[in-house]
């Protein structure tokens, strides 16, 4: 199963690098409008907006 | 009225209990039981992930199944061998968790943002969260009937959801809510040490405006607790014990003056 | 005011919590977790050790690290699941034990008399007991106060010990103590059964003089349940229901007459 | 450790027979007072007085 090498950001539509070790979950950033995305799925690749940092943490 | 936090560090509570049931004045009692979730969810096969966020905050993920053993370990085991305790001693105890009557609503936040192998990444299906209200009710109604409540998270989301929310803070925030006095946070240190691995650094006093000072140099579980101090001192409490729970009688000892006192 | 008990058999308690959350009168929550119990102590490597009375009468000897896990399993898992479930459907549920509070004191008997092997013998240090006397006060000003009281096994010693007791006979004495019009036992069955392994044979209606021809028949927890209900008449409970708790409705349905009613 | 044929009822005194899988906390009579015994030790054998019955079982 080799992942596709780009794909498309939900954003703004560029192609958006990936990387062969790309894991379900990752944040990555769009090199073109900066939007922050999460891997959502690796097979097919789809990427969705990664929710924000959270101010504070739990234990 | 005093809230006392017997932190999830200390092994032998019982020198604590014995003290805390010869104390005449209302009280609440929070406690945590890190050691004992740990431990349980290894033995059954499910072993406590804790992860990193990108400002290097650890803490545990909760998934459903570690929800389960972590009511388990606080609310079944450790609360209820501490109201048996205080109960064996005379003391009128009632064994609760932040979810029971509503005492701690909070914000559950089901992603997390981690960063675990050099990658940043999110998980999903995290049980943890803040407090956003504490609703004391049900805890004044058993203070003025004579009755010793006894703490333990979880809190509930909004939604009626159990999440993890951090010890300290639950004290804090019960604090807050009943104008308690006084907040003792026991555990296995002498109180707080400029120098961690240095039992002699005990700093005795600290006012509230040398705390971002210490706050800087502080690490991990001494940082959450200072973090705690300040803001129970901001929401009107008058001091914060950081106590040592393993001494002969840390309840006495500490009142006298023991440990490391914060106050504004 | 009515009492419930949810039997430790019933699989999937959804359906009874959601029923319950709709019922608008002050009601007392009992359950247990024998199954619960059974799958955690096994699994943590000291399997559930149950033993046969000289009267053929099965129990489960409790040694210290098995209330341990009985603590895990009733008060922590299941109690404090059945109260998130509840608080959810906006029922502003309290889970306790009936140590908390002191809600049921009994005598704890360490020694109990069992055949094993052909041989009669002694073993020591059970952890189980029998209830004689309940103190409603807590309960009383929870139901008075909007809570609704969430109850589990274990009791307490007179000394100050967890004793493993009989959830439908805690059931029963919680009834008789608060007065209560009526006792609803959940299990996962239709009700009381002339052939238990004949949905067919269910009783609907048994008056109290009729128990004990009933009771020569019955065997294993139909029995124990017979013997509650033939209690809770003579403690002046108006009626006993064994009901079905599997069904959509299970509160709705048994209060409209559905499965054995058992009066005076 | 062959166990000892017999031992002595702490009741009346008498010779209890004992037999060769006598287990610990097994339960005895003596067949002099008819006292219930308790195997309290096997190494060596000792013997006390049986709990009695208990009239009501918890769950």
């Amino acid at each position: 199963m080799s992942i596709a090498m780009t794909a498309t950001c939900p954003e703004c539509e560029a192609r958006v690098k990936l990387t062969p070790d790309l894991e379900k979950g990752e944040i990555l950033q769009c090199t073109d409008c900066g939007a922050e995305l999460e891997v959502a799925e690796t097979n097919p690749v789809e990427l969705r907006l990664a929710p924000e940092e959270e101010e504070d943490w739990g234990e | 009225m005093i809230v006392i936090k017997i932190g999830g560090s200390l092994q032998d509570v019982d020198p604590l209990l014995s003290d805390i049931a010869r104390y005449p004045e209302p009280m609440v009692l929070v406690h945590g039981a890190n050691r004992e979730l740990n431990e349980l969810s290894s033995r059954l096969g499910h072993p406590p992930r804790m992860v990193t966020s990108e400002r290097g905050e650890v803490s545990r993920f909760t998934d459903s199944l570690s929800m389960d053993h972590f009511l388990m370990a606080y609310a079944g085991k450790t609360n209820k061998r501490m109201v048996e305790r205080l109960r064996s001693q005379g003391v009128n105890a009632v064994g609760l968790t932040a979810m029971d009557g509503g005492i701690a609503v909070g914000r559950r936040k089901p992603d997390l943002r981690v960063s675990e192998g050099g990658k940043l990444k999110v998980l999903h299906g995290d049980h943890s969260g803040s407090i956003e209200r504490i609703e004391p009710r049900l805890l004044t109604l058993l203070l003025e009937h004579g009755y010793l409540p006894v703490l333990t998270p979880p809190a509930i989301s909004h939604e009626g959801v159990a999440i993890n929310v951090d010890g300290d803070r639950l004290a804090m925030e019960v604090s807050a809510a009943l104008s308690a006095g006084r907040l003792l946070i026991f555990a296995d240190t002498p109180g707080f040490l400029r120098d961690p691995d240095d039992p002699a650094s005990l700093v005795e006093r600290i006012r509230g405006d040398e705390i971002d000072a210490l706050f800087a140099s502080a690490r991990g579980r001494a940082r959450v607790k200072l973090l705690a101090a300040r803001q129970a001192l901001q929401r009107g409490i008058g001091a914060v014990g950081l106590v040592d729970g393993r001494r002969e009688r840390p309840l006495t000892d500490a009142l006298e003056g023991a440990g490391t006192w914060i106050s504004a």
